[in-house]
């Protein structure tokens, strides 16, 4: 009854564990799966290791968190360990299981992002491009997804490098954030996630008088971003003929049903595992299966989107 | 509202003990409010504001329960702890926590077993499991006699100490495995907690499940949230975060850590073998 | 010890009554003043009346609400007769009590913003121009906060036509607010009141699949926001020369002091009256002086921008 | 944790009562949790998201505690109420609340005054009261016997009714207001409750500040938000919110507040005088 698809993949039911949170090694990822997610994406890396930003990386804000990791990762050579291992059987063959592994890069320039996903291609199911980090270094991250332009040669560049599906994640940082999907679908995107994280913002220590973070800024996310990201989700819907990924806030079955009425085909969960723990997937399956049925729906598939109906 | 661990609070440094050459502890004022009493085994993270600003997370060795302190014991391994071994009293640094899971107290007799600055959290238990009535015998391991930590507080409370040098100048000669090897020929116990170096606690562990005694392990972890969410201490194969299903973990959840005394990952997630 | 100074006014604190909020009629806005604020921003109003939208116009979410009220007001022949009521004596002459009164206003073209302020320039300290509000009529409110060109014109067109200072009223829903408020400033404003609502966002009802606004879509406001806002006034601290009103999300003394670190020369209450009712202006200044008396400051002054020392 | 008063519930209408040619009294399940039983004067806003779609502050006229239910009471005075009319049992409406504060009860022996649909808090007040063993007298005013609402509750419930219709169909023929004189003549009173018109309470007001009888009135204004921050129902000169501070005012506060019996703005704030 949760069974959906997303760019021709099954899917045991809609959720997603979003980039960034738990998804640095294939063990956590697994942990997440079997906690009842049927994706992972994994933390964003591109194709040399970088050690990110010092801490405090991380600082509670209300409603939610506000982040500035920097893009942390292994490089590309590296993660290839752990990608051969998420959702593998073992031979190291991708399960049957309804169950996806989506791979989050990052890159300064179309070439970089064409080369990763070449190299990985053979090791996940989907690529999320992140051109939508709000505290990247200077050239990656949302200087890409905040120019219309700089989006369709990505997109359209890993396009043609690659054959599995890609997906664009968006930031909502932006004047128009329509504009900017319409250059992603037109790129060759399969799919889009919205959205990234939402400002930055920063949190000042009033003791010390400093910023908090040592990036100064860092991108929100948590509960206190729904409104924004779920009017992000609605007004893509109505722009673009690709299946929309929704993220941002989703703490409950609730959250879920409202992305899937805005448009979205799925959506990811990240912050809430902070409040929650990995077992948020499972309860959420859970109050979604009952809500279904006591519902006049019989399918995810029939819940997108209807909030365009009215 | 009740203030969140998550929230920083920049406490004064009350005052510094000289432990060692390379060690030493920090003691702050610390309310002890609902859900901020810390356990023993329990993390707080350290943020450094001036100089060299970083943040990292440190075992508690100190819970004054009474007085309202706390203390966090550091050793002098890098720029950062350098940068901190080098403040004053009066000083400030920022705090939150307390972090992760803790020692639990299975049986009468336990046998503590803490090498160099790993006594950190076992001198908490050791205090604590005391109060508790609890029958103790602590290993203390270290290189010479002079990086001996706690030894007069743990007396004091009553446990059994038993000190081990790599050079002899205190106790018995040689590591800390070998002294435990020589224990369990004498005793038996209900069970053990063990902090110290992975590979100390892995030539520990292996001697503990052959003796059948089940214990709890400390383990350390480059951390950024410590809140569970950014993945950077996720453990292969589980998965568990040292910050929240951590930092203690079980002989059963050892066997299934299968990093556990061979590898850790960097800030950047590249693993290093030991 | 919580006296400071406003483009050339001297202000009793530091706290201000947002736009928007309790902001309808002289009597609510003199009570809050009698409840400790140093200052108040009316309720936006224009040329003509205007009902705004059908209800729901609010709803809460996470960490505040999201509103489209659609700037209801009588129009500015009938809104004479409350700013002849705000904080003036008995004979109608303004108090001299370190305390303001501002008008916000809005209008779709530069016209018809000048011909308002004109009309009410006697009977108010200052005007705020709302050139930023997410859920306007076409053509008003954030359209123009989000080009920099049309922004340089309202401004510079109201700063030709008035004598007491003028404040730009900005949105964050730019993909660079720099550049709109060095429009603002270039244009002659006075200040800069940092930020009108977020997102805008939106908010489903899972039941009916109806998203519960009437206009759909809302701008967000509430604690939830304070770390964006908190950040567009630390950046646009170090662009501009002129002060900076903060706003967003206050809710506490602590709150406030961030927005002072960050660069703000006052700051606006809003929507934490939700949950602290007209007493928060009260409770703030006691506690904010608490505050300063166990520090090293002596004056608020003192405290404005200091987050940008480290 | 517990739903907020401000989320919206949507429920069938699960009965409609046919009080009169004009007014209908629907019914809908509520669960009386912690914070959102409705007390007597409190106010509902009601969703209407098909049709002619708005929503208004309506008056709860019935409290069911035990049988979880509560009763909204609406006339049809315009497009969203002739709607709301037109609605059938199983159709839905989007509720939240309840909103503002109560009539309190001071003393034993209370005249409750309600004309017309202002009867709605009055007839929940007189239920409670009267499980309080308070001594109630109804002025139950209409402009015809046909539109007297809720007598036969009301004389359930043991309270002393007294009619009065403009065209003497039932009861006393004429205004509250002359009931009202009338009334005092005979019987003393600790306080008073009155809602209906604002006019009738301009009038009763002055006949019970005459006879020195402290009373509460329940007033109506356009709302929008009804969470205390739009300042749309902000009354002269206090400034006070319906939404919060009422719908329910004293005596004392009606003295301050202007407006009353005189004008109240509409959506844009424009100003109607009566």
């Amino acid at each position: 009854m949760l069974k959906t698809k997303l760019c021709g993949h099954r899917l045991n039911n809609p959720l997603l564990l979003a980039a960034g949170v738990m998804g640095s090694n294939a063990s956590s990822m697994n942990w997440i799966l079997e906690s009842g997610a049927a994706g992972v994406v994994t933390k964003s890396f591109s194709k040399e290791a970088n050690k990110g930003y010092n801490n405090p990386t991380t600082v509670e804000v209300t409603g939610g968190i506000i982040n500035a990791i920097g893009l942390s990762s292994p490089g590309v050579e590296s993660f290839k360990e752990e990608l051969k291992k998420i959702n593998k059987d073992v031979n190291g063959n991708t399960k049957n299981n309804g169950k996806i592994a989506i791979a989050s890069i990052y890159g300064s320039n179309p070439e970089e992002f064409s080369f990763v996903s070449s190299e990985i291609e053979d090791l996940v199911d989907m690529i999320e491009l992140n051109i939508s980090c709000p505290h990247a270094m200077k050239g990656c991250g949302a200087a890409i997804g905040q120019d219309p332009n700089l989006t369709y040669k990505i997109v359209s560049k890993v396009k043609n490098s690659v054959k599995i599906p890609i997906i664009a994640k968006l930031t909502p940082n932006v004047t128009d954030i329509g504009e900017i999907a319409i250059s992603a679908e037109n790129g060759g995107a399969d799919a889009l996630t919205l959205i990234n994280s939402l400002g930055p913002g920063m949190k000042i220590d009033i003791t010390t008088g400093r910023p908090i973070l040592h990036n100064k800024f860092g991108g929100m996310s948590g509960p206190a971003i729904k409104p924004i990201a779920l009017k992000h989700v609605y007004n893509v819907y109505e722009s673009v003929n690709i299946p929309i990924i929704g993220v941002g806030g989703i703490r409950n079955y609730a959250d879920v049903i409202e992305f899937l009425y805005a448009g979205s085909s799925a959506v990811q969960i990240g912050t809430s595992i902070l409040y929650d723990g990995p077992s948020i997937f499972n309860k959420i399956n859970n109050d979604l299966g009952d809500f279904i049925k006591s519902s006049d729906f019989s399918s995810i598939k029939e819940m997108i989107g209807i909030a365009h109906r009215n | 509202m009740a203030k969140s661990i998550n929230e920083y609070e920049i406490s004064e440094i009350k005052d510094i003990i000289i432990e060692t050459d390379t060690i030493k502890t920090f003691i702050f004022d610390w309310d002890m409010e609902e859900g901020r009493i810390p356990k023993p085994g329990q993390f707080m993270m350290v943020w450094s504001f001036n100089g060299k600003q970083d943040e990292k997370p440190m075992s508690i060795s100190k819970i004054g329960i009474n007085n309202n302190e706390i203390g966090i014991t550091i050793k002098n391994v890098g720029e950062f702890t350098n940068h901190i071994h080098n403040l004053e009293i009066g000083d400030k640094l920022g705090l939150r926590g307390p972090y992760g899971n803790n020692f639990s107290i299975n049986g009468n007799k336990i046998l503590a077993i803490g090498g160099g600055v790993g006594m950190a959290p076992i001198s908490t238990f050791v205090e604590y499991a005391r109060e508790k009535g609890k029958e103790i015998d602590v290993i203390s391991a270290s290189i010479t006699k002079d990086e001996l930590l706690f030894t007069n507080r743990l007396d004091n409370c009553g446990a059994n100490i038993f000190t081990c040098t790599d050079d002899g100048t205190c106790g018995f000669e040689g590591y800390a495995t070998h002294r435990t090897i020589n224990i369990l020929e004498d005793s038996c116990y209900d069970m053990a907690v063990v902090c110290g170096p992975e590979i100390m606690m892995k030539g520990i562990f292996n001697i503990l499940e052959d003796a059948s005694i089940l214990a709890e392990y400390s383990m350390e972890r480059y951390m950024k949230c410590a809140m569970g969410i950014c993945g950077q201490c996720c453990l292969d194969n589980t998965g568990w975060r040292v910050c929240i299903e951590g930092p203690i973990f079980t002989s059963d959840q050892i066997k299934q850590i299968i990093e556990f005394g061979k590898y850790h990952r960097d800030a950047s997630g590249v693993k290093h073998y030991l």
